[in-house]
């Protein structure tokens, strides 16, 4: 396999993705964490492109590395934690679980090592958006509406849950 | 008249039903209802009697229970012996009932005990009536009910109760082995009805050994039901009930039941020598075997039942060295004097009170109607001359002789001494010697009671002659007819010495009595000794009713024990140990339940990739 | 009419049910006139269609078929295959077994008088089991059944361990646990069953088996009918219940209102009769034979270790309970001797035996309204102050040790005729078993009733009385109707017992 | 056209997951237990994007799915976010480990 630039580009892209996954495992502090995770999702954004995805590219860096990990930095803020967060998971424990995700990795990376579908010409990357809304706004018209009514039950959940209760507040 | 033999039974049927209902209002009223039904049925056996002189044997059934291709039948059939019976029964349950109503009096229960009497008395005719094994078995039960509730009659007295229950589980267990003699032989001819039976036991389908089987199995009924040795225990503890009670099962009914059956199977029993050994033995011995307890007692009542278990064991032994008609013809006369002394006995209960007979003593004077009808029945069945004990019972010894087993005459000889002996050395402390008590206060019982026991004496003198070597042998020639084959000879002739001997040995028998209790000329304890192992062996009747205590009864009281011990400890232990293992499973379960979101979340993906690996090595379901 | 008689017999008790529903919950009198009343639309039921039986009206023309379930789309093959309809059905076995629920029901609801609070919740109760009973007697396949079977359960569970005695909720849990294992096992069988053959119709599936056992999937090979033969087998065993699986019911005899021990051992305990009988004989013929042995073995330990321990008990209950796993035994080795008088006498002894433990039981009921206890060293002398009563707690016990004249000989007979057949050896040990159930009867009647009476003071009205007279009446005169004319109960059965017999082949 | 392998892809995105999987269930900060499984999100996500183009009949389909599952991350995060803050402020905690009171 001769080395082309969407090879390198790959690589690059998943290597800062694994860093980052691996950064988030070691590193004990909660905000070094989700920054790590930043480029996780970048990076994953970036294969996105690779596999002419432009549109979930986007929305990838726009939902993940900016709502969600911004969400989480409130999170992190509003709440007090102790400065290292060390697992507290007794050895064993964890021993089986990497054990078991050790067999779990192995068992699916036998099934994808098997795997040889034949690369077919597709033409995803061109008008990669207007591709996507009409398949949404046709075929997918009720998942979609759905998953409105999913979001606005999620806000307005939310809302509810991180609402200071006055009352109980006022009681005690 | 036989088509409506039927009735017979029903007329005290109605008795019993009518009793029971309104019994509680007629009070002492009620025993009229009973004596009137009873006596319906008796005229219309005695009517049947007559007309079955004549006329050949009536059979009638209906169907009664469908078995597959089997029918069993239900019905009623009249033939020599039935009809005899017939009369038998119904005379002598309409004498107790008479006799009852002086005996009884100022009894609470007055309307309940006929109601009892009633009962029994369509039992027992029934059972003379039925045409098959299984209706006789139907029947044979119902007797044993039917004595059960009347020994049990003062159902307060803790003896009554004893003994109720022992009658009904000693007869119970000659039930069992009747009902196994009857299923076996059932398979074996593939009929209930005595007729097929007989047809296929004589034309030899039935091998010799099922047939001693089938043949000893319903002799074990007949044991049980006749107070045979060894399930005679019964019988001396039933005298708890009301004395006429005693004079009616105990005498010529219930017990008489088992050589009825006997006699009924006689060619079933004829076809197996060791049957009709078997029967024999066991008639002989317990004939002497009671005999000698009968000489110790000091119960009139006892008395008189161990002197009808040996009677009782003469006739076996008749039926057992082939004497059918010997047999037969003893149980008549048997069921008149039997009956007698038990109602004179009752009299002189009635009179004084006591059934202890050394507090009795002197009464001749006194009663004077009473003496004389016991003297009659002590007569009768002590064999003296020209009284119907003696004329059946040198049938007995006849036939005995004939069938040439000596052995068994030499006991029948032995058996009538003793027979003798006791019989008088009772009457003789009943009625001689000096009054024991203020004798002022004993009366004579009232007419209604005399009457019964008068109509009974002159059977028991008379009813003899209906089969005599002098005179004819009508009974046996009627019993036999048409049968001569199988049932064997009208009368069985014998040397005549057999005769000359049974009397004298019977005379040796009233003197040694009169020696040692009228005229004390022997001192009382001249044969055995009050305190020798021997009368105490006696009088505690050979520890019979002990041994059965301390082997069957603390046996089956064990396993009983030993198993509700097991049930207890083993089987609940065995429960509490499941219930107990899965108790602590759920309680290690829900320790599992930490709480803990990760740890569930681990182990269900632990599960997972165990599952995966497995999967994966092994190629899965599909490969 | 005809073909919707059947779910109407079935389904009439929810008359009563929407009756006593529709009451106030301390309109004691009230309540217990309407869920007497609920009883009784089954009971005129079953007596109607009796009556058509007797005219000769064929009983399979009240069947019904209706489609309920259908699993898989399988209808190119066939069209019935993995469907579960809604099927009742009629013949002699089943009809004699409905008239004996609702003889009895109606009896029990009547001495359910003696119940003392949350009556409503009883009557309930009480009349979803009816339902149940009468479903169990009629279901014409196997899930039905099983529904039906459970819905005894319940109610069953709730009745003992609510009204019962001191150790109510101990024994309603024992009834549960036991039961529930014997259902497991049953639902497992039957679903076996399914799964291969596609079908729980009982006429369809008897006939797949004995015409060798082909069906459209996996045929069943031999060992595992021997293993469904025996899991039937067992399951009912459990229920009926014999030898090792007793303990239960001892408790629940012992513990449970009397009025409801008048259903449990009249009609409950012989749901496992008629299922060994439908199920384990009817379907498997060849297998059930070469199990007769062991059923044979099974009774014969019941009969007699069942009698031994009634000889000992000094509860009345438990002398009645251990009698009734005796009695039992008597059925199991009438099922296992394989011949028609065999089968015959258990059949009539399950019949035998429900009318007299009812009766028992009724007559404990009102014993103990009277007395308090049926402890038997506290009683005795019965017969002076209740001379009823005690004529027919007599009649009763002479009853239940097989007299002549009683229902109970004619089974007893019928048994050890088949057995002496079959098992000689087997039949010839059990007859002691004979000897020993007199024993226990007599001992355990004549303490109560015989003796001095130092126990109970003396009231007015101790005997009995009213409407205490009917159910001792009715059962007592039944009792005496099947002894003395049998081949009233006889006849109806001939053809069910006949195609047994074929089944097992000849006698 | 000799472009990456759609095993290559996959390799990544189960990479990633069991990253994400080990964080959650080991990590006692509940804020790192929901990034996580943000995480294992992605990963199925890069999967669905890696068929889409590279699968047995490319279409448009996994692009769309991606889509959804990206929603219902987000709506997921803020949900999850919000029940934490109501539980910090009942029991001043955030510690995974803390939180059982649902134990028995």
């Amino acid at each position: 396999m001769s080395v082309s630039g969407e090879l390198i580009a790959f690589f690059g892209l998943a290597l800062v993705a694994i860093l980052g996954g691996v950064l988030l495992i070691t590193l004990t502090k909660v905000v070094h964490m989700v920054i790590a995770l930043v480029f996780t999702f970048l990076s994953i954004a970036g294969i996105y492109l690779l596999l002419s995805a432009e549109f979930v590219a986007i929305v990838q860096i726009l939902i993940y590395s900016g709502a969600i990990t911004i969400v989480m930095l409130f999170g992190i803020m509003l709440t007090k934690h102790r400065e290292n967060d060390e697992p507290a998971k007794g050895g064993w424990q964890r021993f089986f679980l990497l054990l078991a995700i050790a067999g779990f990795a192995v068992a699916v990376y036998l099934g994808i090592y098997n795997l040889d579908i034949p690369v077919q010409p597709t033409a995803l990357h061109e008008e990669n958006t207007k591709q996507i809304g009409i398949e949404l706004f046709s075929k997918y018209v009720i998942p979609f509406e759905v998953m409105s009514v999913l979001l606005l039950v999620a806000l307005v959940g939310a809302i509810v849950l991180a609402k200071k209760d006055d009352e109980e507040g006022d009681r005690s | 008249m036989m088509e409506n033999a039927w009735l017979i039974p029903i007329f005290p049927l109605v008795a019993f039903l009518v009793l029971l209902l309104v019994g509680g209002r007629l009070r002492e009223r009620g025993a009229y209802i009973g004596i009137i039904f009873t006596l319906a049925s008796f005229m219309l056996s005695l009517l049947t009697l007559m007309e079955r002189f004549s006329a050949p044997t009536y059979k009638k059934t209906l169907e009664w229970l469908t078995l597959g291709g089997t029918q069993l039948t239900a019905g009623f059939e009249i033939n020599q012996l039935n009809a005899l019976m017939l009369v038998i029964v119904s005379l002598v349950s309409l004498l107790v009932q008479i006799y009852s109503l002086g005996y009884m009096k100022g009894e609470g229960r007055f309307s309940t005990f006929y109601a009892y009497l009633g009962f029994f008395t369509f039992a027992m005719l029934g059972l003379v009536m039925a045409p098959n094994l299984v209706q006789l078995y139907f029947f044979w039960e119902l007797v044993g009910v039917g004595s059960f509730l009347l020994i049990g009659f003062y159902f307060y007295k803790q003896e009554a109760k004893a003994a109720a229950k022992k009658a009904f589980i000693m007869t119970r267990i000659g039930d069992v082995g009747l009902l196994i003699g009857i299923i076996l032989l059932f398979w074996e001819t593939g009929s209930f009805e005595y007729g097929e039976i007989f047809q296929a036991v004589q034309s030899g389908v039935i091998s010799d050994g099922s047939l001693t089987l089938i043949a000893i199995l319903i002799f074990v009924g007949a044991v049980g039901k006749s107070g045979q040795f060894p399930l005679h225990t019964w019988l001396p503890d039933a005298m708890e009930g009301p004395t006429p009670v005693s004079a009616l099962i105990h005498a010529a009914t219930m017990v008489a039941a088992g050589v009825y059956l006997v006699a009924t199977m006689f060619p079933l029993f004829l076809a197996s020598e060791a049957a009709m050994q078997a029967v024999a033995i066991t008639g002989g011995f317990t004939a002497i075997f009671a005999a000698s307890i009968a000489s110790v007692q000091k119960d009139v009542k006892r008395v008189l039942a161990y002197s009808t278990i040996s009677q009782l064991g003469f006739m076996m032994l008749a039926l057992g060295t082939a004497g059918y008609v010997a047999g037969v013809f003893h149980l008549m006369t048997h069921a008149f004097f039997k009956a007698l002394l038990f109602l004179a006995a009752g009299s002189v209960i009635h009179a004084i009170h006591t059934q202890d007979i050394e507090r009795m003593g002197g009464l001749w004077a006194r009663l004077k109607w009473t003496g004389p009808l016991f003297l009659v029945g002590t007569l009768a069945i002590s064999g003296f001359p020209l009284l119907s004990g003696f004329f059946s019972k040198d049938e007995i010894l006849m036939a005995a002789w004939t069938n040439g087993n000596y052995f068994l005459f030499i006991l029948a000889v032995i058996t009538s001494f003793l027979t003798a002996f006791y019989m008088f050395r009772l009457f003789f402390m009943i009625f001689a010697g000096e009054s024991r008590r203020q004798a002022k206060q004993v009366k004579e019982s009232p007419a209604i009671m005399l009457l019964p026991m008068l109509v009974l004496g002159v059977l028991a003198v008379i009813s003899g002659y209906i089969q005599t070597p002098w005179f004819g042998t009508f009974l046996g020639e009627w019993l036999v007819e048409g049968n001569e084959t199988v049932l064997g000879a009208a009368h069985s002739e014998g040397p005549a010495w057999v005769m000359i001997l049974a009397v004298s040995v019977a005379l040796a028998g009233i003197l040694l009595a009169y020696m040692k209790y009228a005229r004390t000329k022997l001192p009382r304890e001249g044969l055995v000794k009050e305190n020798s192992t021997l009368y105490r062996v006696l009088e505690n009747k050979y520890y019979m009713d002990e041994i059965y205590y301390f082997t069957i009864v603390q046996m089956i009281k064990g396993i009983s024990l030993f198993l509700s011990y097991m049930e207890r400890f083993i089987i609940g232990g065995l429960i509490s140990t499941v219930t107990g293992s899965i108790e602590g499973m759920g309680k290690i379960g829900s320790k599992l339940q930490s709480g803990q979101v990760q740890q569930y979340g681990m182990i269900a993906f632990l599960g997972l990739a165990v599952l995966l690996v497995i999967f994966a090595l092994t190629g899965g379901y599909l490969r | 009419m005809n073909a919707y008689l059947l779910s109407l017999l079935v389904f009439s008790p929810l008359l009563g049910i929407l009756m006593v529903a529709l009451m106030p919950k301390n309109e004691e009198r009230t309540i217990k006139q309407f869920g007497f009343f609920g009883t009784l639309p089954p009971l005129f039921l079953s007596f109607f269609l009796c009556s058509q039986h007797y005219s000769g009206v064929a009983l399979s023309s009240f069947n019904i078929k209706l489609d309920w379930i259908r699993f898989g789309n399988l209808e190119m093959y066939d069209p019935k295959l993995f469907t579960v309809n809604f099927e009742l059905g009629l013949d002699g076995l089943s009809l004699i077994f409905i008239l004996l629920t609702t003889i009895i029901s109606s009896l029990a609801a009547m001495a359910s008088i003696y119940i003392k609070q949350g009556w409503k919740g009883y009557y309930l109760l009480f009349l979803i089991l009816e339902i149940g009973m009468l479903g169990v007697f009629t279901a014409e396949n196997l899930i039905l059944f099983f529904i039906f079977f459970e819905m005894t359960l319940i109610p069953a569970f709730f009745l003992i361990g609510r009204w019962g005695f001191l150790e109510r909720e101990k024994a309603s849990y024992h009834f549960l646990i036991y039961n529930g294992i014997g259902s497991a096992i049953l639902l497992v069988a039957i679903l076996i069953l399914f799964a291969r053959t596609g079908t729980t119709n009982i006429a369809a599936l008897t006939q797949m088996m004995t015409m060798g056992g082909v069906s459209l999937f996996a045929p069943i090979s031999s060992s595992m009918k021997y293993g469904l033969c025996l899991a039937f087998v067992i399951a009912f065993a459990i229920k009926l219940p014999v030898f090792p699986f007793h303990s239960w019911m001892v408790r629940v005899h012992a513990e449970a209102p009397p009025a409801i021990v008048m259903i449990h051992a009249g009609v409950l305990l012989k749901i496992g009769a008629y299922g060994i009988i439908r199920f384990g004989m009817g379907i498997f013929p060849e297998q059930y034979k070469s199990l007769a042995f062991g059923i044979v073995l099974m009774g014969v330990i019941s009969f007699l270790y069942g009698a031994l321990l009634a000889l000992v008990q000094t509860d009345f209950k438990l002398v009645l309970a251990y009698s009734s796993i005796s009695h039992m035994g008597i059925v199991m080795m009438g099922l296992g001797a394989l011949n028609e008088a065999g089968l015959q006498g258990a059949i009539f002894q399950v019949i035998s035996h429900g009318l007299i433990a009812a009766m028992l039981f009724f007559l404990v009921g009102a014993l103990t309204e009277r007395s308090g206890t049926v402890m038997l060293p506290k009683l005795g002398g019965l017969a002076k102050s209740m001379p009823v009563f005690s004529g027919f707690m007599l009649a009763c016990g002479l009853a239940s040790l097989g007299l002549p004249g009683m229902s109970g000989f004619i089974s007893e007979f019928m048994v050890f005729l088949g057995l002496f057949k079959s098992q000689p050896v087997l039949a010839a040990i059990s007859v002691i078993g004979l000897v020993l159930t007199a024993v226990y009867i007599l001992r355990a009647v004549m303490l109560m009733t015989f003796g001095k009476n130092d126990s109970l003071v003396e009231k007015e009205k101790l005997d009995l009385e009213g409407w205490e007279f009917i159910p001792a009446l009715v059962l007592l005169g039944l009792i005496l109707l099947i002894g003395v004319f049998p081949n009233l109960l006889g006849g109806p059965l001939q053809g069910t017992i006949e195609a047994m017999m074929l089944a097992l082949g000849g006698r | 056209m000799t472009g990456v392998p759609l095993s290559a892809y996959l390799v990544l995105a189960l990479v990633l997951f069991c990253i994400g999987l080990y964080g959650a269930l080991t990590k006692r900060n509940a804020v790192i237990v929901l990034i996580s499984i943000e995480l294992m999100l992605n990963a199925a996500n890069i999967n669905l994007v890696a068929f889409s183009k590279l699968g047995v009949t490319p279409s448009i389909t996994g692009q769309v799915f991606s889509l959804f599952t990206i929603t219902i991350a987000a709506a997921e995060a803020a949900v999850g976010l919000a029940i934490l803050m109501s539980l910090y402020r009942n029991r001043k905690t955030v510690n995974v480990d803390e939180m059982d009171i649902m134990k028995h």
